[in-house]
């Protein structure tokens, strides 16, 4: 894929997400947060890959590290925005 | 170099990044509803156990084992930390999460120069890649030490007012051209230290990753802690920058998507809450206040004219009202007062008395923190009431109890163009006919100014814990009915 | 650019149209449709540049009317829509 | 074979494209609303320009003349019937130029293979250039006739009713069959007629442009008249799509972008004007109505129950109403009788009388066809109530005046689960206290079935033109104030 390529891609994510996200009511604004913080930690794709093929030492503790890491982003964050929801989805359902 | 399904076509990896994407963006389509957002959630994590999954795959995994401790530790450390969490203490735990999420950025394309230099020599290093790195370290870091500081001042393990000191945005400047110094280096220098012992390791690297960790440091130190959510939902979105601008050297589709979307979401977020505050985003990065609480002033407005009230005294005045509105700030959420205060509402409701919540939008210390708490203590929605929804009737309401507010009920923001606050909506409470206001003392709130709304001839101070105050009503009230 | 790449592209703007056109109200779908139609006319590139290179007469011809009704949509449909579109600002600035 | 500026890289063509794109899009953004809507439209306009232009630069242009010549008369033509039109033909002229644009896509890819071949021969023809000019071709030829024949209708110069025969569905899936058979032709073998004389003409392609073009006459013309702008949105959804997928051919973002635009809007309002009729798009497109209008039953329902009136006894009504609603149909399109209903609104208006229209989605043949007249009218857009809102106020009204209305005023959608606009929304005007129905005669609407709101005590109806019967009311009007 070229530069302008990517480019584009990254403008048509820029308006779905402007579209969507300003369609967002207030009071779902902190699972929201939490949620998008956990998609930020899709950063776990190079990580996985440099824990999983680090060629000396040094690399692959890092490697290590960094997949620890971003794994508690992913999981704690889609976690905490589900706790979250769940109280309001018992709400909307009663 | 190849995984288990490395053999196929570069194509199907494109595809199910693709498919990644969708899943994400459909995930966010889904959380435009609270009836949908549970499963807009789960749909998004799906994206990532895609992503996640295709990736291991794909790629020629030489440590298995360390990729799976790592997982597991992960996985175990996030779920345990999102169990046990308060919700009151959710706000930090989503900076602390975001830190991560930065720090492994940084950790990532460190450990990435290191492996392509010791396989491949220096030459290996193009100045694609390592512009990337420096930009993925700076952020990274910046966002792992700014998102702690964050954390501990929500927390309140850090010092949570603002700190300054003169020559501030010099210092910070000097620390920010000493990471793109060293930056520059590693683009046009990546084997800086070739001869050295300890040249493998990218020395480079890890001198921006310190000069940008102490500029995370600096940046969030002078931030009073009550813009903290700001903070956070800003370097969240600098995080989501970060990973698209990844996709753009790897090709990665599913990181240019979802780094894309994080960082809508993160900046729209900045906005809507600095706009709620009234405040530009320089103000609150730059210029915050919360020092110049000058107390002859607040002696003066409340000279004499605070009356306080007993718990007694408020369960009689309910005992006659017929419309109540209970407006919550961020002293409800320090307290854990939600569940009170909802069997309070529950109580009168079930004595026919008309009870709503008034909530601003930036009453506690994140957007929608109120509606979090309220809704954990099993409050119904439709009884949740927006600031433009509940002002109108405040003047047909016979008792306001305000419990934890302060900034948000404060009328000089209509009335004193002066002000910190000045031109940031608020909750009129003082329209209705009798009000209560329950705090620990007269002592200001978030922005640091005094409350004419605590002088006013139809205000009743109750002081107390929220907690305990809004139990003693509960009780008094359940004893009499 | 890839097919998957062409792809990702089809699907971002799908969900940016889907997202903007359900916001469009029903008074502005008459003008809505003009215009989208006058979109459509993009085809446009592919006829000017078979109509100014083609090598026979007939490519040259065809490509003449090719442009000639690519640019009646184009021009018309802006047209029409603006013309609908004038009369509903008067109104919406009175 | 490069152009002025086709020495420059690639990616400068790339990043025009992506301009264009981008203009689209805000241009769409901008018309979701009223105010903002012209914007919009020039901004889509100005994206169409870059595209254009940067294309006319970058490519080498043998023929300018040609070219320039091709311009001057689309744009002299198009001008010319943007600007002579009636706004009730707007519809007509919307189709018409959305034939142009598929037919314009027909002829330009079979221009494309001719010249390739010419220059290159039958090998430069490879399957996925053939595919996507099929594509092409097919839809194209489809779309152009399909939006000729569906002009034709609203125009009235081709039969309006549902032409329905025995058969119908195979013969087009004949037709349909046979287009793909020549596709598979032009596929495998481009040059079929290889030692023919004509061999250069692509006799292959031509081939299937023809059955396309048979194939989009026999789709339309069995569908009735007013479904004509569901037919027009589908086709230049389809028209979108084609768009889109010979820019994936091509490598081409602004194509594909612009194409799935359009390819979006398209089908969003034909689902729209679907569900507002409450029916399905196959029942539109294979099974439409119309042929059923059984007299007998109208005469049961009218007989001896048919009161009318005339303007002078319209105006006494008016002269007492406090509130009057207004309910347009396709009949005032008909009439052009938009300008004088509006001046009658005015004339109420300064006599102190509440006046409002009553805008059904799909009243006339388009969707917001009766906001467009109004506007046009000088109508504020205040004055104009959606469906929704104006129905709880009828029970508050004094007068209505149906003009040139039907199927959206019928009470049968609401009682008679067998008749064909069954669970449509409808305008219930029989709850005001007395309602003017304003047509030529007895016959039914577009769905061809009796109204029995005609019939009921508290209607009378004026029977005339519309153009006429609202003139002469506002001249009584006048003359009495
Ligand atoms: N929500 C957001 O997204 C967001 C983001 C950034 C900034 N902010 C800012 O935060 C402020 C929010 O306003 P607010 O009215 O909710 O809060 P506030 O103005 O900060 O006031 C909170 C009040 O709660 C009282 N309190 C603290 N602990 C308590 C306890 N245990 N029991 C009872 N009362 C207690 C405090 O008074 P005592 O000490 O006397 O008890 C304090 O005055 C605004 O200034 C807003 O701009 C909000
Ligand atoms: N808007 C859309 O997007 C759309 C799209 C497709 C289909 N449709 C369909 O179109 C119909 C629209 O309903 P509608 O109530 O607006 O129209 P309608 O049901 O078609 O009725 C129009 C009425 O106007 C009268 N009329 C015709 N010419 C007139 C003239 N010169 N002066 C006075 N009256 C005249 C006709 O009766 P006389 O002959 O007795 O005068 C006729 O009954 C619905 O069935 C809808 O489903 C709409």
């Amino acid at each position: 894929m070229t530069f302008v390529g990517n480019l584009t891609l990254f403008v048509l994510s820029a308006f779905v997400g402007y579209e969507i996200i300003t369609k967002i009511p207030t009071n779902l604004h902190t699972p929201l947060m939490s949620g998008a913080n956990a998609i930020s930690g899709i950063t776990l794709l190079g990580s996985v890959v440099v824990a999983g093929s680090g060629s000396t030492t040094l690399a692959t503790v890092l490697g290590f590290l960094a997949v620890v890491m971003a794994t508690i982003n992913v999981v704690g964050g889609y976690l905490v925005s589900h706790k979250m929801l769940d109280q309001f989805s018992q709400r909307g359902g009663s | 170099m190849t995984g288990v399904i490395g053999f196929l076509p570069e194509s199907v990896l494109a595809f199910a990044y693709l498919i990644a994407g969708i899943l994400f963006i459909q995930g966010l389509r889904d959380m435009t509803h609270p009836r949908t957002a549970i499963r807009g959630n789960k749909i998004s994590s799906l994206g990532m156990a895609v992503a996640v999954g295709v990736t291991m795959l794909w790629f020629e995994i030489l440590s298995p084992l360390v990729l799976l401790a790592a997982l597991v530790v992960g996985t175990g450390v996030g779920t345990w930390l999102a169990i046990t969490v308060e919700t009151t203490e959710m706000p930090q735990l989503v900076g602390l999460f975001n830190g991560f999420g930065g720090g492994a950025s940084a950790l990532v394309a460190g450990a990435e120069l290191i492996d392509l230099f010791n396989q491949e020599g220096a030459g290996a290093l193009g100045a694609d890649l390592t512009a990337a790195a420096a930009v993925a370290g700076i952020i990274g870091a910046i966002t792992f030490w700014g998102s702690l500081v964050a954390a501990g001042k929500l927390h309140g393990v850090v010092n949570d007012s603002a700190v300054r000191y003169t020559g501030e945005q010099v210092v910070k400047a000097i620390v920010l051209l000493t990471a793109l110094a060293g930056s520059a280096f590693l683009v046009v220098q990546p084997d800086l230290f070739g001869a050295a012992p300890l040249a493998g390791w990218i020395p480079a690297y890890w001198f921006i990753v310190a000069a940008a960790s102490v500029l995370g440091v600096l940046l969030v130190i002078p931030i009073g802690g009550a813009d903290m959510p700001v903070v956070v939902a800003l370097l969240n979105s600098y995080s989501g920058l970060a990973a698209a601008t990844t996709g753009f050297v790897l090709n990665n589709t599913a990181l240019i998507i979802a780094g894309t979307l994080v960082g809508a979401s993160g900046l729209i977020l900045t906005v809507i809450m600095c706009n709620s505050m009234n405040r530009s985003l320089t103000n609150v990065l730059f210029g915050g206040w919360g020092e110049e609480a000058e107390s002859e002033e607040m002696e003066d407005i409340y000279e004499g004219q605070i009356m306080s009230t007993s718990p007694e005294e408020v369960e009689m005045l309910l005992d006659t009202a017929q419309r109540v509105v209970i407006v919550p700030g961020y002293g409800m959420a320090v307290a854990q007062a939600q569940h009170a205060v909802a069997e309070l509402a529950d109580l009168l409701d079930e004595n026919d008395v008309d009870v709503e919540f008034g909530i601003h939008p930036v009453a506690g210390r994140m957007p929608g923190h109120m509606n979090v708490l309220l809704a954990e203590a099993d409050v119904s929605y439709e009884r949740m009431r927006e600031l433009e929804e509940v002002n109108p009737t405040f003047s047909q309401t016979d008792v306001v109890i305000v419990t934890g507010a302060n900034d948000v009920v404060n009328p000089k923001a209509n009335t004193d163009d002066s002000s910190p606050i000045a031109g940031m909506p608020v909750l009129n409470v003082s329209d209705a006919r009798t009000v209560i206001v329950n705090k620990r003392s007269l002592s200001p709130g978030f922005s640091g100014i005094p409350n004419p709304l605590f002088a006013e001839d139809n205000t009743n101070m109750l002081f107390g814990d929220a907690k305990d105050s809004m139990q003693e009503l509960v009780n008094q009230y359940e004893e009499n009915h």
